[in-house]
């Protein structure tokens, strides 16, 4: 089993509204320092070790998990832990 | 009596609060600007619906950062009447003036609907016009209105009687079916149905209505037995 | 894109570049014209986004001209952002439609909701407070995936824009058919509600006066969305992805209440919102339209991306964004406005004798062109026209009657059939009662908001039967307007006028361009007739992909007024022992019908007759006996027939109903003739009733047990079914189908 | 300037229906390799450089990032890499 971690994000140049108003309020909260934020998708899949793992995954990533039309992701693969 | 609804940006249910209260009550109400620093001058707060802030990040999670809210809160810890209506809810939540989390509706879709609700304590400063166990028809719209919280928590809320309203049927897969809960003292109250929606019969519904009018009765008596 | 890199006028010129924005030849050259030189990069792409179909027009002009817009109560017409009509009390009500069907179909959900932004800045740019929003949908079959994921979405975009800005959507109507695969069409509707002395236009007059930008900043979304949305959807479309932009619901309540408060302050002159071609046509049409010019620094223009070009920031369409023109030396009290609600503002020109748009960017002028050019004189084309072999063929079919073995079974299929069946799982999405005005939720003809403080409400409503008005678009396009408008009496109301939306494939088809003619036509005919001049609309050519054009889909916003709370009346029976009437008989009219489309799968033929002055008077005689009180119930008879609005008056009530038919079953249960109303009326009532309206005629009673019995003649059963099972059947189809 | 990407996840016992409907999804799109799918956010924060620079970040991540009733968060820091 391996796990996979996908990150999703906005393209460039796609409005954030989410990221705006996280950054607005960190900065009502005092928190200056922060310049920029950009809000995403995390999203983690056990899956089963397979041949074509990384076509599968991108198949995935770009059917379902991202909207290609206004996002991009990038994606990590790592083995199971078992707990 | 006076009482407050506290507007976010983003709030849009401010209005219908306050048309509840004055056409529905006809006592004084005013809308006060999330960026007041006192509400200590009214008897009740009331936090309306709608979407602070968009709902980004979380529903509730910014405005409960909103400048108002230290000072709800501090008026909630002296024992004000404070109701949180859907957003107003999830806010309260954020803030920890309630306890639990509220989730996505489990089909992950918006419902806005009529909803039959279960009172299920009538002893509140919210509820004392309903009969126990009455089941009354009032409004849901939101989104995320499943309501989280851990067994702990879960017993704690029924040990206290603190589980106002129910659904009669559960569609947003809240746990134990809790559609309203209060905080420990009683004078919170966060719900997730509109009452504002049913305060008239031509809106369908004038079941919501009661609920005002319990606040207004409460505040009567204990103003009675002050003064 | 810096400016450097842009093309030289010559490039532009000898390499055609201009082609790519989207002007011909004879276009470009006629800029030359006007300009009296070569225009540079800038200035070309002003050209190409104003001269578009989507701006300019130009190739349905004409046939708006055939549109009555004029009425005792029309305050204003077809030209601002949205039409206003008087109610009385010194109220009115604004409203207007618009499609978003290409962004939609490139991105279901932004689309749809930057739709519905769109058409609330369009009224509330006339300073009046948004009150209901409205929607008509189009998609292929459900049984394919990209066309549930589509459905999905559109529906999730509309909710999520709607909702969060707090306008409830109340109603709308979705239809399925095979032609709209490629190409689903979104048109959204908003109504507005205004004191007389609110209105407000979209007018750059007073030179000197400053010209105000209100809202987020600018980035590089949808440029060249207008010309976009007037091509044809093709691979191309593909690369232009980042053409889509994304909404922020909640920056828009933000504007919207910023504005609705500086609609209040005489120091505001004028004010429009920027939507297609975003700062170019605003400006050029504020300024054109009050007899001047405006000119604008492009540096203090509030910008989102870096190193932005002229091009970019006058093409943008980034979204929630307004133009003002505010007195001289009273921008602040604008801006304390802006402040408060924490919406962005900047002053960014001001309003020029010489009547030309010109365009400062660091230190120079990079346009500077007449604002008259860029609004009012794009080409106007009158193409050709030539009627379609097929409406020939469908004309000589004779009617054909369908063999009903089985009327329940029948029954039953119909209410399944996604057009017909229950939207309730697109509606449940829509918060449709904030704001505590809406009276009568979706599921009803026509949705009815109350005017608060007041006791009188508007019903209001979207219609159009494609299907029919691709078989004879005359005919259909008459039965648009009538069906719109039957809708609202049967809710109680006096329709006021209408707002059209005009969904069609390309007019340079020549069958396509006879199909828009004759529609509008029809169209023009029925709104004469029945009295409701059309306010303002919007035309959304090009819906066509590799597989055909879309059926001409020309929808109708509707919105009447309900005098007095007590007449509002909705489609379901209330009371056992109360009388059923139907208004109008019944005839062999199959063309067009969810009947013939159950059994052939496809349609054609003569959709049915329509007679406006039969129509008007029926109307006008269940109006007045809806207020005088005499009418429990009213429904129109549309989509499956009879039967199929018996079971529809039957939904949620815990009641039955006892029906009896003379005449052939598959006629009398199916058939959709039209200017037939199904109205139920207490026992006490039937003699005034029938009075009235000499054309009703009883047909049975609403009963207690919650069963739906139809009987012919000699009492024999033809259909009986349990409500629970007609309800299941028509509340699930959708649900089912999305699985 | 630092990048600091916080992930923000579920706690284990909180039901994720989103993460089951993603599940389910790629199973009728025959991704049957999926065992299980856990959605979350993703936020990328450009800030300045401070001294309690990890005091700070977590702060705004119990306070407003993340929700610490029903959510976790972990976060990595690098350097803005200026383009
Ligand atoms: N897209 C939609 N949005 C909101 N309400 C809708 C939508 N589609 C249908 N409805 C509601 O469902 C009901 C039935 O729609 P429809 O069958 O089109 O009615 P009619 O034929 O009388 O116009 C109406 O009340 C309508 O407003
Ligand atoms: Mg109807």
């Amino acid at each position: 089993m391996v796990k996979v971690q996908v990150y999703v994000t906005l393209k460039e140049g796609v409005l954030d509204p989410q990221g705006s108003a996280v950054k607005n309020a960190l900065h009502t909260m005092d928190y200056h320092e922060v310049k920029s934020v950009q809000t995403g998708k995390f999203i983690e899949l056990e899956m089963e070790q397979t041949d074509n793992l990384d076509a599968r995954i991108k198949e995935m990533c770009e059917k379902l998990l991202s909207n290609p039309v206004i996002e991009d992701y990038t994606y990590t693969i790592g083995e199971v832990v078992s707990k | 009596m006076k009482f407050a609804v506290i507007v976010f940006p983003g709030s849009n249910c401010d209005d219908d609060m306050f048309y509840a209260v004055k056409e529905g009550l006809n006592v004084e109400v005013e809308k006060v600007w999330y960026s007041e620093e006192s509400v200590a001058d009214f008897d009740a707060i009331l936090l309306p619906g709608g979407f602070s802030y968009g709902d980004y990040l979380r529903t509730g999670a910014i405005a409960r950062f909103a400048p108002v809210m230290a000072s709800v809160m501090e008026e909630a810890k002296k024992g004000k009447p404070v109701l949180g209506v859907c957003n107003g809810f999830q806010i309260l939540l954020e803030a920890g003036l309630l306890p639990g989390a509220m989730q996505r509706n489990k089909n992950l879709k918006f419902i806005c609907r009529p909803a039959e609700l279960i009172v299920e304590n009538n002893e509140t400063g919210f509820t004392d016009k309903y009969e126990k166990g009455e089941c009354i028809s009032v409004p849901i719209a939101h989104g995320e209105g499943s309501y989280f919280c851990d067994e702990k928590t879960l017993s704690q809320l029924q040990a206290n009687n603190q589980i106002v309203f129910t659904y009669r049927d559960n569609v947003n897969g809240s746990v134990a079916d809790i559609a309203g809960i209060t905080n420990k003292e009683g004078n919170v109250l966060g719900m997730m149905p509109h009452p504002e929606r049913a305060a008239a019969d031509v809106l369908g519904s004038a079941d919501g209505l009661k609920l005002f009018q319990s606040i207004l009765n409460h505040w009567r008596e204990s103003n009675v037995l002050t003064s | 894109m810096s400016l450097l890199l842009e093309p030289s006028p010559e490039q532009i010129k000898e390499e055609k570049i201009y082609q790519e924005m989207g002007l011909s030849d004879q276009e470009f050259e006629r800029v030359g014209t006007i300009l009296g030189r070569l225009p540079n990069y800038t200035e070309t792409g002003l050209f190409s986004v104003m001269w578009s179909e989507h701006c300019s027009y130009k190739s349905s002009k004409s046939l708006l001209k055939k549109f009555p817009t004029k009425g005792d109560k029309v305050l204003q017409g077809p030209g601002e952002g949205a039409g206003i009509i008087d109610i009385g009390d010194e109220q009115a009500v604004v409203f207007k439609i618009e499609s978003h069907n290409s962004p939609s179909a490139i991105e279901p959900y932004q689309g749809a909701a930057t739709g519905v932004g769109g058409i609330l800045r369009d009224v509330f740019s006339m300073g009046a407070r948004p009150i209901a929003l409205l929607n008509s949908l189009r998609f292929g079959e459900l049984d394919s995936p990209r066309v549930r994921y589509l459905f999905e979405e559109v529906v999730a975009g509309i909710a999520g824009y709607g909702n969060c800005i707090g306008v409830p959507t109340v109603g709308g109507e979705v239809q399925f058919d095979p032609c709209y695969e490629k190409n689903p069409l979104v048109n959204a509707m908003c109504v507005g509600l205004i004191d007389h002395k609110d209105i407000k236009k979209g007018q750059a007059s007073g030179v000197g006066n400053t010209v105000i930008y209100v809202g987020p900043s600018t980035g590089r979304d949808g440029i060249h969305g207008a010309t976009f949305s007037s091509e044809a959807l093709s691979e191309a479309s593909e690369s232009k992805r980042p053409a889509v932009q994304v909404g922020d619901p909640y920056m828009e309540k933000l504007v919207m209440e910023a504005c609705l408060e500086i609609v209040q302050s005489d120091a505001l002159v004028g004010i429009q919102d920027m939507g297609a071609a975003g700062l170019t046509s605003s400006s050029a049409e504020m300024a054109s339209k009050a007899g001047f010019g405006i000119e604008m620094d492009l540096d203090t223009v509030p910008q989102r991306e870096t190193g932005m070009s002229p091009y970019e920031m006058m093409l943008s369409e980034s979204q929630e964004r307004m133009l003002l023109v505010v007195k001289k030396g009273r921008e602040h009290e604008i801006k304390a406005i802006c402040d408060k609600w924490g919406v962005g503002f900047a002053e960014i020109g001001q309003v020029t004798e010489e009547k030309n748009l010109r365009l400062l960017h660091k230190g120079k002028v990079v346009a500077d062109v007449p604002a008259d050019a860029l609004a009012e004189d794009a080409p106007v084309y009158q193409l050709p026209s030539e009627e379609p072999h097929y409406f020939a063929d469908n004309q000589q079919q004779e009617h054909y009657v369908y063999e009903v073995a089985d009327a329940k079974a029948t029954l039953l299929e119909l209410l399944q059939q996604p057009t017909i069946a229950s939207k309730e799982w697109v509606y449940d999405q829509y918060d449709y009662m904030v704001q505590t005005n809406t009276v009568v939720h979706p599921g009803s003809d026509a949705a009815v908001v109350r005017i608060r403080g007041k006791n009188k409400a508007l019903a209001m409503t979207t219609d159009c039967n494609s299907r029919y008005i691709y078989l004879d678009p005359e005919t259909g396009g008459k039965i648009a307007v009538a069906e719109a408008a039957r809708n609202i009496v049967c809710s109680g109301g006096a329709p006021l006028g209408l707002t059209d939306c005009l969904n069609f494939g390309s007019p340079e088809n020549p069958e396509i361009y006879w199909q828009l003619e004759k529609s509008t036509d029809g169209m023009s005919v029925a709104c004469r007739e029945l009295n409701t001049p059309v306010i303002g609309g919007n035309v959304s050519l090009y819906n066509e992909s590799g597989a055909g054009a879309v059926y001409p889909t020309p929808v109708v916003g509707m919105v009447g007024l309900i005098e007095d709370l007590a007449h509002v009346t909705t489609q379901s029976f209330k009371k056992a022992g109360d009388a059923i009437y139907v208004i109008g008989e019944a005839k062999p009219e199959f063309g067009g019908s969810e009947l013939q489309k159950l059994r052939k799968g496809d349609i054609s033929g003569k959709p049915p007759v329509i007679d406006l002055n039969e129509e008007k008077e029926r109307q006008t005689q269940l109006l007045e006996a809806i207020q005088t009180g005499l009418v429990s119930s009213a429904h129109d008879i549309a989509e499956g027939g009879f039967a199929v609005a018996a079971a529809e008056s039957l939904v949620g009530t815990k009641l039955g109903a006892t029906l009896t038919i003379t005449g052939d079953t598959a006629v009398e249960l199916f058939s959709e003739t039209q200017s037939r109303f199904l109205v139920s009326v207490p026992a006490a009532n039937e003699t005034t009733f029938e009075k009235l309206i000499p054309d009703a005629r009883k047909v049975g009673n609403v009963t207690e047990d919650q069963s739906l019995v139809i009987t012919d003649s000699t009492r024999e059963v033809i259909l009986q079914a349990d409500v629970s099972e007609v309800e299941r059947a028509w509340r699930g189809a959708i649900p089912c189908l999305l699985k």
